[in-house]
């Protein structure tokens, strides 16, 4: 569905990516992982069309949309749910969600979609005309999550959703991830620091490390790797004890 | 104790980002600070460099209070700080830059800039500019002296920045993530100069994602998650605590 | 008396209103300070001049011709002088407008003369009396235009799709890309609209004081100023009362304050100072408004 | 011969004023207020000549003192507003003095202060005190506090946690532009014979802004660069001179987007600089700091 191949990508002079290829196809949960600027965020940017890519390619369907800008790459199916959330604070929920709909025209379909999100978190029902900047971290992320679900997405693209959250929430961030995917039938390409709960939902997942895919594999295979863990911790394979 | 942060508790528009966080830098150690993204690692530096104000609590260094005292008077104390993002100025060579950072030991004002008969370089000038020439071969960069600051390479402009935190001479110093950005070989010449100013003497307190650098030479490291501290102890403690493991990579 | 300066603030106030809503909706979607909406608004009295004499067409027709050719101009601005800066230095949005400002200022008093040209008759000067009050067909339309579009737009911007989307934009330009919303285009509509309004009271501003120069730009760009920074930057509701409030008291100061030396002149820049050494944020709050 | 003696003349005059906004600037705040500076020092140093009959030198200091003090009473509230707060601060501020210009009898009020006594040499102290400023300007380019005041105008976090006391920076750049301008004033002052408010309009203020964006703002030949340039150009070739404004606004918005830093960047200089050590032959014994 999703296949990217030799990308290159940064900001200003510098690269943060450099010749990275992945793959995702339909019905698929894929994971990135990494340490903080391994380059994990800026793919996904990349791929929105937030950042342009200085070399390679992204092919959604077979069809090219490297430097496409971000509008146009939300209208054929790929729909981020940005890092930090991207609630729009000084909107009401219900302003948010529909902003989240903002490119369809069906209106049934979109009432019909709103329940759907309403079942899912039924929070967001009961704050609907509250200002989103008031909602705690665990509603925003609910909203910023429903408020995705709402442009019909073919392919979601989830920066750290679990980032700041309570043990509690993240915990049912991840139970919502599984749902997507197994309920709804979602594709999802996510990118966690959280890494065994991020691979305990997902399929496949790659580990990124100074902008380049170092490790790619089945999820169960990456969580038992002793390299994921020294990614994250430093150790040696020596002193796993896990 | 160089530094000694207690209670520190900070609130953002109501929102905790740090509570109740206390800690002991011991003088002349390498210290490291590491946690989970947003588990408020920098914000803490911000608290001691000053440039945000503690809601409760008390930062002491070198046994007196800084906690309220102005940014720049800190630095004057003998706090060096670099940023997570690196913050040269960009219209100045790289040399200039340094030299900046000898700012508050040198006095030279405005009207003695200008009101003097010489056409020779002041005294002051030229001491500040062997120092930071200095601090330049320190950081393995003296032939980078007269390019502007942001035509650098990202390494290298973290390696100025330190240049810079090191001309004011501190006892401690504040390193924000000196390596993220940097491959592994530029990472390798990161850790020696690190480990090379704390032979100096000088006390390192740095943030630090990149676990090889961090383990291979911190004495102590204190982990934050969610705005509190849950575990100090060196290197090999930390590596086997669970409660660390499960904040990185979250529960199995 | 009272109650007939109070009539002649509002009308004034409206105005200003007007420009002020331009400077804080550029404000809020760009975080520009767009230097050259005075100049627009001058522009847009003279298109409006010239599109009344050239017609003769009746205001309600003319008008909105010069609503849409200022609204143009806007766009023009976005296109040539925003649009291709780049993006790593921070003040060349704010210069390059000082440069649009130069330019127009400039062109107009070539083309109309550094002297006020009178403005055509565009409505028949009616008085209505009513009670002690007079109030003329000018002030009626003055307020009933400005208060007619400051409502639309405080519903274009709170109900519609469109509305929604320029807020986004305002919070954030990467955000509404990820939602879907083309930012450049959004762009382009708020100067078209913004300049639309300014160009409304250019020729709001002839019709009342019966005469336009090209140096009017400056004056209402002031005022307009002052008014964004009482209702707040990026504040639409904030500047719709901040005109109205500035206009009053500009009102009453001519009234109250001695008249041998043109004190209200000093008077809307002592108030902005103040402002901006009290109260930077503005009386409102800097925000967008809410639905 | 007279004539180009006269445009040199002012050509100086306007280097000094695009120098004052350089000065400012190199802590990073846009004054919009410099020919409201160049009013009082032009004012002062006239009162002090014609009225109490001081002679020419102590009067234009008197005038570039008092015209200081009164940028550090301007600065104190300018400290806590930044970027286009400080922008409308400063522009009221000049406005505020043309209109106190215009009321004020004892000094010709809107007619104008006529009777200064002609200084003739006016040639050779516009340029005396350019030469100063640039000896000032390299004086202060190497040393501790010219650095603090590019440092604040970079990055005013970063600048404070190196050490460098913002406030007194600001301040202290604010008052000296200030003085810049003042002097500047008084030697116009006493060229043209007299002074008349209009000579100091906010489009003035934005000239010498042009001045000193389209020559540079990375380094103090910039401003000298951009107002010879800027003044000579115009005079000799007809055509520009009857479009000069437009074409400066053009300049501004075209430099805006293709290169911010001015014509003179800091490439430049170290350009310059490599050609004429190689080309003398020296190497590296110079001080290694660009100029």
């Amino acid at each position: 569905m999703l296949s990217i191949e030799d990308l290159s990508a940064g900001y200003g002079k510098g690269l943060a990516l450099h010749g990275v290829a992945i793959k995702v196809e339909k019905g698929e949960v894929v994971v990135l992982i990494g340490a903080n600027g391994a380059g994990k965020s800026t793919l996904l940017r990349t791929i929105s069309g937030v950042l342009r890519p200085k070399k390679g390619h992204i092919l959604f369907q077979g069809q090219k949309i490297e430097g496409n800008k971000p509008h146009s790459i939300v209208k054929i199916g790929i729909v981020q749910v940005p890092e930090g959330r991207g609630i729009i604070s000084r909107m009401t929920v219900k302003e948010n969600l529909d902003m989240g709909a903002y490119l369809r025209s069906d209106k049934d379909g979109i009432i019909g979609d709103l329940e759907r999100v309403f079942e899912k978190f039924p929070r967001l029902r009961e704050r609907l005309g509250q200002n989103a900047g008031t909602l705690s971290g665990g509603e925003q992320q609910m909203l910023a999550i429903g408020r995705a679900l709402l442009a019909k997405p073919r392919l979601l693209l989830m920066d750290e959703p679990s980032l700041g959250l309570s043990p509690n929430f993240v915990e049912f961030v991840f139970e919502t991830i599984h749902e997507l995917r197994e309920k709804d039938g979602y594709t999802i390409l996510l990118v966690e620091q959280n890494a065994n709960q991020a691979l305990g939902v997902a399929d496949r997942g790659y580990v990124l490390e100074t902008g380049r895919i170092v490790l790619e594999g089945e999820s169960q295979a990456l969580r038992d790797n002793e390299e994921v863990q020294r990614a994250y911790l430093g150790r040696s394979a020596r002193t796993v004890e896990t | 104790m160089i530094l000694e942060i207690r209670d520190v508790v900070k609130y953002f528009n109501g929102f905790s980002a740090l509570s109740d966080v206390g800690m002991d830098i011991e003088e002349k150690k390498i210290h490291a600070l590491i946690g989970p993204n947003g588990a408020g690692k920098t914000t803490l530096f911000n608290l001691i460099s000053g440039m945000y104000d503690v809601t409760r609590g008390e930062i002491r260094f070198k046994g007196a209070r800084i906690d309220g005292v102005k940014p720049y008077l800190r630095t004057k104390l003998g706090i060096g700080r670099t940023f997570q993002i690196v913050r040269l100025f960009g219209f100045m060579t790289v040399l200039e830059n340094v030299m900046l950072g000898s700012h508050c030991k040198t006095k030279a004002g405005l009207l003695k800039t200008f009101f003097r008969f010489s056409i020779r370089e002041p005294q002051e000038e030229k001491a500040t500019r062997e120092n930071a020439m200095r601090w330049l071969e320190f950081v393995g960069l003296p032939h980078q002296a007269n390019e502007i600051a942001s035509n650098l390479p990202h390494a290298d402009q973290r390696l100025v920045e330190i240049a810079r935190a090191l001309a004011l001479e501190p006892d401690l110093l504040l390193l924000d993530e000196p390596a993220s950005g940097m491959n592994p070989k530029e990472t390798e010449e990161l850790n020696s100069v690190i480990s090379k100013i704390n032979q100096m003497g000088k006390t390192v307190f740095l943030i630090e994602h990149n676990m090889e650098l961090v383990m291979g030479i911190s004495h102590v490291i204190s982990v934050l998650n969610f705005g509190g501290k849950i575990a100090e102890g060196t290197p090999a403690e930390i590596q086997g605590n669970s409660e660390v493991i499960e904040a990185y990579l979250g529960k199995r | 008396m009272i109650l007939q300066q109070l009539i002649n603030g509002l009308m004034l106030g409206a105005t200003y209103s007007l420009v002020a809503i331009g400077y804080t909706l550029i404000f809020g979607v760009l975080g520009l300070l767009h230097f050259a909406h005075g100049e627009v608004l001058m522009a847009g009295a003279f298109m409006g001049l010239y599109i009344i004499m050239w017609s003769g067409l009746p205001l309600y027709i003319t008008l909105p011709l010069a609503m849409v050719a200022t609204g143009v101009l806007g766009i023009i601005i976005d296109v040539l002088a925003i649009r291709p800066l780049k993006k790593d230095f921070h003040l060349a949005p704010l210069l390059s407008t000082i440069g649009v400002t130069i330019i127009l200022q400039n062109l107009a008093v070539k083309l109309f003369g550094g002297y006020g040209t009178r403005f055509p008759e565009a409505i028949e000067t009616v008085n209505y009396k009513v009670g002690p009050l007079l109030i003329s067909s000018a002030n009626i339309l003055i307020l009933g235009v400005s208060l007619f579009l400051m409502v639309v737009l405080y519903f274009f911007i709170a109900k519609t799709k469109i509305g929604k989307a320029m807020r986004t934009v305002a919070e954030s330009h990467t955000t509404a890309g990820l939602l879907g919303v083309n930012v450049d285009l959004i762009v382009l509509l708020t100067f078209g609209i913004a300049s639309a309004l300014a160009g409304t009271a250019g020729v709001m501003i002839g019709i009342v004081f019966h005469a336009i120069t090209p140096f009017i730009g400056l004056t209402f760009a002031l005022k307009g100023l002052v008014v964004m920074l009482i209702g707040g930057l990026g504040n639409v509701v904030g500047a719709m009362i901040g005109g109205l409030i500035l206009g009053m008291a500009e009102v009453f100061s001519i009234v109250l304050l001695p008249t041998e030396i043109n004190l209200q002149d000093i008077f809307s820049f002592g108030i902005m100072i103040i402002i901006l050494i009290f109260k930077p944020t503005g009386l409102f709050g800097t925000r967008v408004t809410q639905g | 011969m007279d004539y180009l003696i006269s445009v040199a003349t002012i050509a100086g005059i306007y280097i000094i004023m695009a120098l004052s906004f350089y000065m400012v600037f190199m802590t990073g705040q846009i004054s919009l207020g410099q020919a409201g500076f160049m009013a009082i020092g032009a004012y002062v140093s006239a009162i002090c000549s014609v009225k109490w009959g001081i002679p020419y030198v102590p009067a234009v200091l008197i005038g570039g003192i008092f015209s200081g003090i009164v940028g550090l009473v301007l600065g104190l509230p300018a400290l806590r507003i930044k970027g286009i707060y400080l922008l409308l601060l400063t522009l009221g501020f000049g406005e505020i003095v043309r209109v106190v210009a215009i009321n004020l009898k004892y000094t010709g009020a809107a007619e104008g202060f006529p009777g200064i006594p002609y200084q003739k040499h006016t040639l050779l102290y516009a340029y005396g005190m350019v030469v100063i400023l640039i000896i000032f300007f390299s004086r202060l380019r190497r040393s501790r506090m010219g650095r603090a005041f590019q440092a604040v105008g970079s990055d005013e976090d970063a600048a404070e946690i190196i050490g460098v006391n913002i406030i007194s920076a600001k301040l202290l750049a604010f008052s000296v532009g200030a003085f810049m301008a003042g002097v500047g004033g008084g030697i116009f002052a006493h060229y043209q014979e007299y002074v008349e408010p209009l000579m100091f309009d906010v489009m003035h203020a934005i000239e010498f802004l042009v001045f000193a964006i389209f020559g540079g703002i990375q380094i103090f030949w910039g401003p000298i660069f951009g107002a010879l340039v800027l003044t000579f150009v115009p005079e000799f070739l007809r055509v520009i001179q009857e479009w000069r404004m437009e074409l400066y606004g053009a300049l501004l918005i075209v430099m805006m987007i293709v290169r911010p830093q001015g014509v003179i960047g800091l490439d430049t200089v170290q350009t310059l600089n490599r050609l004429f050590r190689n080309g003398l032959g020296k190497g590296g014994a110079e001080s290694p700091q660009a100029m």
